[in-house]
């Protein structure tokens, strides 16, 4: 049974292809290439946040509903950067008035005053990029404060439990977040540089205009690309990633050659935050950040990561593009039109037909919170 | 007649041959013992014998009828219990919840909704579970968390849930292992208590040839998948192909 | 507070309480109530109900806001604000036929559930007379259910979809908010004037029932000044990422785009669509456009830069210049140091028409209210002439058309008015097809 | 006792005791007293503790028993809701066919549902509940708007047919009712400062809630709920033993499924609004969330969750600013105006804060529920050795 599974899967994308073709042939090739871009990117991201919390899942064993939020707090890692970075200093200005009638403010932010106004507008303009320098340590310290102070009294809980106390631990760390930060989305735009899109089409020989994609999603791509090969070179070539691996493997038998566990698991932790909060701060040019934007990922990731099988990392990252790409065809005009809410339920659909053809997901080991 | 009719079973495993050829007979009321070395075949025989494997080729007769193709469940239902090498039972249940669980399969088969009957109402089922409790010397525990008790107790607890289903035929995957001298020697005297007080059938694979030859009657060894001589314990001992089994690996 | 408290359909039958197992004692007493919630004290409640979390969180917080200032102002607080250039003369500050105007709050959380269990308790448990506020078409109809079941007034708060006063409307219910299809109605001949009438649009639109209504609006509206339609497209609800409704948009033939979304998922699928450069290229020989119907200041923060130039409706702005909107804007702005969202001024009007309307009809029964508010005439509270319809119970007045702003002066300053759409463009017929299927009932004053 | 030992009948009569005097109980405090913010005893919240309070019961049934823990609960409640709606659009205001439509309509969709998801374990079939559910509700919303009116919910409308109820009233929207008895209306009561509400409609629920615990209590206690525990500790000694555990879990799935239907139904029946909300994502994990933080597994630990829950939902979000300075009235200026700032990040919209914070509090410091909390407190008051109140897992005994 679980060798068709495959087949399945290819089957059933050749069949949303195929409808596409088969409605409008002229053009289709061109927008068949668009949604391969789209699922890429959607699947970039995707991946990103299973990539973490498969690592905490697997090495853990801890169901970790506070996922989304690492994310969120990443996002807004990269809000605080902007704001800190437009801090201003405020004089009046008689000779406008505000809204009220009274002089109005004039703010000069002061990285406009000390690197005069090109030098101070580039920095603010790069704050999306910058903020990953931000982010990483405040993520990866976030990480170790929360294993330590929190996760580590829940390893030998039964799974409900955690649940309850990282569920509730995202509610406290997005209603945080909105008490300073409001519950409205916060436009962060990429540098000025990356503003626009990039005409793939006319490379290709297409006409104008048939394939463009923003040149923010392809750096997305790019860095989602690297971020994915780091943590995978990390896990294969380092002695803390064998121990890793064979903890993910077998943590019983880790812990019984006398390899202190307890270090690592906090440093996968940090690891763990770290990537979904990098993943955050690069994602707000593409989904202004809001503070519930972790809970709207939640589920997604967790069908994500149960789709490319628990443990698995690999699986992880292939199930976010596989789920990525699939929504993105569902979402063309020509596959809706004859099944109408495919786009709707596409991801829950595919995670149903791969979970019921193979039992533990894509790449799955046995036994693993199967129990 | 033997109660338990193995023929011509093969199974492999890709390029293992686990089982070759394997042709048994049980009788009934017998202990009869199943040695060998390590990858002798000796548990995929026992776990085709459960409905866990399925074996390429062969029958397997229980007083007549196969058990081949069958699932764990209905293979119980037909008479045949099961000792784990670890005790398997309820660890977060009470002891006698553990020992009334077999009973009400013994008696409503494999499934039955009876949601509105009372735990305490069942007299019938009660008695029975306590009954054997006593039998096996654990009516003392009967209210303690199983999973609480020692190994050797949950060994006889173990035990008691398969003999309160009155099975024929009663399987035992290395019922000792991992125990101390003395817990083995207690395990020896129980089963052989067992044996005593009621018509059973029992084939037990083991490691110990300390418990094999205190209890079994008829003895095969098995090695590369294969029995190679079936005898009785005395015989055995000195059987030139056993200690070439065993030893000829060893030198 | 008052100690009558809640709806009494008569007494109950003494079957039902034996089989409750209870006997009826003396002490019950059965004061007879004209209507649900009359207020006896020396004070009357309201209910505020709106998202105090979710999506719509710092929109209801606006409300809220909006709501405080007018029972400020209803108890002769503060400087007035629209009291004073209201036509109808009738409020004193005095509160509400004397009595002091205090109100709840309450947390629609944007789920119909949870708003009618909110205001469910604001009818049974504070006693309160009138509900209003609300950030959506779903929760707007599902309280306004509620409050002609209940016996209370219903003043919705912001509420864009046709079916409110549409086939949902209701006696009980009253809406000073604009619709969609009057959205439509202003937009489009301005988006002839800007965009010429050789256009060919395609629609994305939020596949619920607002968006439908919107999407249909709107597609009438521009089919009529000689646009055509290329495609309709529904998105799924809450969806992060549009990019794979936006990228085929380009190719489609089309040359305008038309995002029938609101709130957070119009700011993503806005910042998607000027992401992927729609607005920078060109279809059919002509600057690709994009148009969002129904626009919000919250929203038009959210979207950032993405909103310059980009046309849309609303019901009202700050930067209004009758005096209504002046005094409104001074008030709330000395109070909270930062303008009002048009949310904000639907619902302070509708607290004061409420109020207006209960001292005119010298009662605080439902009845009495409904008959003051139908075909009530007014000015002065910063829309220009507005007459409530006596047919739906809908606002019929000037609409703005706003475009966002190329050089915005301060972060306030998102949106310049393009045009006043006069009221006489979007009036339709109380049965128009859109709205067809509905009937307002008899008001319900729950005794 | 009615078939129970004495512990549980006790429990039972406990509870009975709590639903029928919840009027009195839960409004401990004077109509015009400061406190009187903290008063629930109003039919719509009662309605709701009761009627949650059913859900989780039965949500208990399959995780507190046979720790399956299904995401996609929020399905059958949704659905039991819709069917009643429909039932009172086509047939009439009865709620009795109702509740019996929407029970049936939910032990339907469990059974398919159910049949589907438990081919896998573990957090495989918690996935597979979850998108089912989301499925529904992503659909509901949208595609299958004719038959859920989507975003709004379904509604009554004054043109619905009605087949039984001939005579329909003018202008108005009839009354869900039982037999005439009408679910909105109610009587009050009044005692010197106090004010209590009793309504047709919570004591509806709330016989119907001790029926349904009662049931889930012989359900606990039956060779039934033994073989459910047993799957829950050891599935492959259940197997060895006999026994099949699909058919068990099957069975529980659909129940605790007829549970959350009726559940479904009875929200409908109170207010004949039936919303796609109630089977997003969220929904289903709030029942999960209310049994674990009432302690899985135990009698009336779900209930517990249900009501603390649905308190702070409904309690604690209307608790604004103006509130809190009227509290702190008392207090010079300056010291009010800190104290109310202290606290107002944890009140009104800050209400889900507090919730989460309680969460975390309740899973780090009573690893058993609010149940094990109850159990501390008696045990201090009694001071003897523990007697494990009703948790099932540990020691209990099926015989007196």
């Amino acid at each position: 049974m679980t060798e068709q599974t495959c087949p399945v899967i290819l089957a059933y994308a050749l069949v949303l292809v195929g409808t596409g073709a088969s409605h409008r042939m002229a053009g289709t090739m061109d927008a068949i290439i668009l949604q391969i871009l789209n699922g890429l990117d959607k699947g970039a991201a995707y991946a990103l946040i299973a990539l973490g919390l498969t690592l905490i899942f697997g090495t853990l064993g801890v169901v970790n509903f506070a996922h989304g939020a690492l994310f969120m707090i990443g996002a807004f890692c990269a809000v605080a950067l902007q704001a800190l970075f437009n801090a201003s200093t405020v004089t009046l200005d008689p000779t406008k008035l505000d809204f009220l009638g009274n002089p109005a403010k004039v703010e000069t932010p002061y990285l406009v005053s000390w690197f005069g106004p090109e030098m101070g507008a580039s920095i603010i303009d790069w704050s999306v990029p910058l903020a990953i320098l931000f982010a990483f340590p405040i993520m990866v310290i976030f990480g170790f404060v929360l294993e330590r102070g929190l996760i580590k009294h829940f390893y030998k809980r039964p799974h409900a439990d955690q649940i309850l106390v990282t569920f509730g631990l995202a509610i406290v760390l997005q209603e945080i977040v909105k008490y300073f930060f409001g519950a409205n989305p916060i436009p962060t735009s990429a540098p000025d540089v990356f503003r626009g899109s990039l005409d793939f089409g006319v490379w290709l020989g297409f006409e104008a205009n048939a394939i463009i994609y923003p040149y923010w999603r392809l750096v997305y791509f790019a860095f989602a690309a690297l971020l994915i090969a780091s943590v995978f070179g990390f896990l294969q070539f380092t002695t803390f990633g064998m121990v890793v691996r064979a903890g993910m493997a077998d943590r019983e038998t880790v812990g019984l050659l006398g390899i202190d566990i307890d270090k690592r698991f906090t440093l996968i932790f940090g690891l763990a935050a770290a990537v979904a909060g990098l993943a955050g701060v690069m994602y707000t040019p593409i989904l202004s950040p809001n503070y519930h934007m972790g809970m709207d990922f939640l589920v997604l990731s967790f069908v994500v990561v149960v789709v490319g099988g628990m443990g698995s990392l690999p699986g992880a990252v292939l199930a976010g593009f596989l789920l990525g790409i699939l929504q993105s065809f569902a979402s063309m005009n020509e596959v809706k039109s004859l099944i109408p809410g495919i786009d709707q339920i596409i991801i829950y659909l595919v995670a149903i037909i791969i979970l019921l053809s193979r039992p533990r997901g894509l790449m799955g080991r046995k036994g693993v919170m199967e129990e | 007649m033997g109660i338990l009719e193995i023929k011509n079973v093969n199974k492999r495993f890709g390029g293992l041959q686990a089982l070759g050829n394997v042709n048994l007979t049980v009788m009934e009321n017998t202990v009869h013992a199943i040695i060998g070395p390590n990858g002798a075949g000796k548990s995929t025989l026992l776990n085709c014998l459960v409905g866990k494997l399925l074996p390429d080729t062969g029958t397997a007769m229980f007083d007549g009828r196969s058990v081949l193709g069958k699932k764990p469940h209905q293979i119980n239902q037909m008479g045949i219990s099961r000792v784990f090498q670890t005790p398997e039972i309820f660890a977060d249940l009470s002891v006698l919840e553990n020992v009334m669980i077999p009973c009400f399969a013994h008696r409503d088969g494999s499934f039955k909704i009876n949601a509105m009957s009372s735990l305490m109402r069942e007299r019938d089922m009660l008695d029975k579970a306590e009954h054997i409790l006593e039998d096996l010397n654990m009516a003392d525990k009967r209210d303690m968390h199983a999973g609480s008790m020692s190994r050797g107790d949950k060994r006889r607890l173990e035990l008691a849930m398969c003999l309160v289903q009155e099975p024929r035929l009663l399987l035992l995957d290395e019922p000792t292992a991992g125990m101390a001298r003395a817990d083995t020697n207690n395990t020896i005297d129980l089963l052989k208590e067992i044996k005593a007080k009621r018509d059973i059938t029992m084939v037990i694979i083991e490691h110990d040839m300390h418990v094999v030859f205190s209890l079994a009657e008829r003895i095969t060894v098995m090695a590369q998948g294969t029995p190679l001589v079936e005898d009785t314990p005395d015989k055995i001992k000195g059987h030139p192909k056993v200690k070439e089994a065993y030893l000829g690996e060893a030198a | 507070m008052s100690n009558s408290r809640f709806t009494r359909r008569g007494l109950l039958k003494s079957g039902t309480l034996a089989g409750v197992g209870l006997a009826m004692p003396t002490i019950f007493t059965s004061r007879a109530n004209a209507f649900t919630n009359d207020p006896t004290g020396g004070t009357v409640t309201l209910g505020f109900n709106v998202p105090q979390t979710g999506a719509y969180a710092d929109e209801g917080a606006d409300e809220l806001r909006a709501f405080e200032l007018a029972v400020e102002h209803l108890n002769g607080g503060g400087d007035g604000g629209m009291l004073s250039t209201f036509s109808s003369k009738a409020l004193q500050g005095n509160g509400i036929l004397g009595k002091k105007v205090q109100f709840v709050t309450g947390d629609t959380q944007t789920k119909s559930d949870a708003a009618r269990a909110s205001a469910q308790s604001m009818i049974q448990k504070d006693g309160a007379i009138m509900i209003s506020g609300g950030s959506s078409s779903g929760v707007a109809v599902a309280v306004q259910g509620l409050c002609q079941e209940a016996g209370v007034i219903f003043m919705a708060g912001l509420t864009h979809s046709n079916d409110t006063t549409g086939k949902d409307r209701k006696a009980n219910g009253f809406r000073h908010f604009f619709n969609a299809y009057m959205s439509a109605a202003a937009l489009a001949p301005v988006l002839k004037g800007l965009y010429g009438s050789d256009r060919a649009a395609y629609h994305l639109t939020a596949d619920y029932t607002w968006g439908w209504t919107q999407e249909e609006s709107i597609a009438a509206a521009t089919e009529a000044i000689g646009w055509s339609t290329i495609n309709k497209v529904r998105t799924p609800l809450g969806l992060g990422d549009y990019s794979s409704y936006i990228a085929p948009v380009l190719n489609s033939g089309a040359d305008v785009l038309i995002l029938n979304h609101y709130g957070g998922d119009m700011v993503n699928s806005l910042t998607n669509a000027v992401q992927f450069g729609i607005r920078d290229r060109q279809a059919n020989g002509k600057n690709f456009e994009i148009v969002v119907p129904l626009y919000s200041e919250l929203m038009a923060r959210g979207a950032g830069q993405n909103i310059k130039g980009i046309p849309g409706s609303q019901n009202w702005d700050w930067k209004l210049q009758d005096d209504g909107t002046k005094a409104f804007v001074k008030s709330f702005g000395t109070k909270f140091g930062f303008p009002p969202s048009q949310a904000a001024q639907t619902c302070y009007a509708q607290t004061l028409l409420y109020a207006d309307a209960v001292t005119r009809a010298g009662t605080f029964n439902p009845c009495g209210v409904v008959e003051a508010l139908e075909g009530f005439e007014f000015d002065g509270l910063g829309n220009g002439k507005t007459l409530y319809r006596a047919e739906d119970h809908q606002c019929f007045k000037d609409v703005i058309v706003v475009r966002g702003k190329e050089n915005p002066e301060n972060e306030f300053d998102l949106v310049e008015i393009v045009e006043v759409t006069p009221v006489g463009q979007v009036t339709y017929a109380p049965d128009h097809p859109m709205f067809a299927g509905g009937a307002l009932g008899a008001c319900n004053p729950g005794a | 006792m009615l078939g129970l030992n004495r512990k549980d009948a006790i429990l039972l009569l406990i509870v009975a005791v709590l639903a029928l005097f919840a009027p009195f109980i839960l409004n401990p405090f004077p109509v015009d007293s400061a406190l009187a913010q903290f008063n629930a005893g109003y039919p719509d919240l009662m309605q709701r503790f009761v009627i949650f309070g059913i859900f989780a019961i039965g949500f208990n049934i399959l995780f507190g028993l046979t720790g399956y823990l299904s995401f996609g609960h929020a399905a059958f409640l949704g659905v039991g809701s819709y069917s009643a709606v429909w039932m009172f659009k086509l047939l009439s205001m009865n709620v009795l066919p109702a509740l019996v439509f929407s029970v049936v309509i939910a032990g339907l969709f469990a059974l398919v549902i159910g049949y589907v998801s438990l081919r896998r374990s573990g957090i495989y079939f918690s996935i597979l509940t979850l998108a089912f559910a989301q499925m529904s509700f992503n659909l509901a919303y949208s595609v299958l708007t004719p038959i859920t009116n989507g975003e709004t919910g379904l509604q009554l409308a004054l043109t619905d047919p009605r087949i039984l109820d001939s005579a329909q009233v003018g202008g108005s929207l009839p009354v869900t009712s039982l037999f005439g008895a009408e679910m909105r209306s109610a009587m009050t009561l009044d005692l010197a400062g106090w004010s209590f509400t009793f309504s047709v409609g919570y004591y509806l629920c709330a016989i119907i809630m001790l029926i349904a615990f009662y049931l889930s209590v012989r359900l606990f206690r039956s060779p039934f709920g033994l073989m459910l525990r047993a799957i829950k500790s050891n599935q492959q000694r259940l197997n060895y033993t006999g026994l099949e555990s699909r058919p068990y879990t099957l069975a529980a799935f659909v129940i605790s499924g007829m549970y959350a239907g009726l559940a479904g139904g009875l929200l409908a029946s109170m207010d004949p609004l039936a919303g796609a909300d109630r089977m997003q994502w969220t929904a289903s994990g709030e029942v999960v969330l209310m049994t674990i933080l009432g302690g899985a597994g135990t009698l009336i630990g779900p209930v517990l969750g249900a009501g603390f829950i649905k308190y702070f939902e409904n309690i604690f979000s209307k608790i604004n600013e103006s509130i809190l300075h009227q509290w702190f009235a008392f207090l010079p200026d300056g010291v009010q105006d800190f104290i109310v700032m202290i606290l107002y990040p944890f009140i009104g919209k800050g209400w889900s804060l507090t919730l989460g914070i309680m969460f975390m509090l309740v899973v780090i410091f009573l690893p058993g529920g609010l149940v094990e909390g109850g159990q501390r407190i008696a045990r201090l008051f009694r001071r003897t050795k523990t007697t494990d109140g009703d948790v099932v897992s540990t020691k209990t005994k099926p015989a007196e």
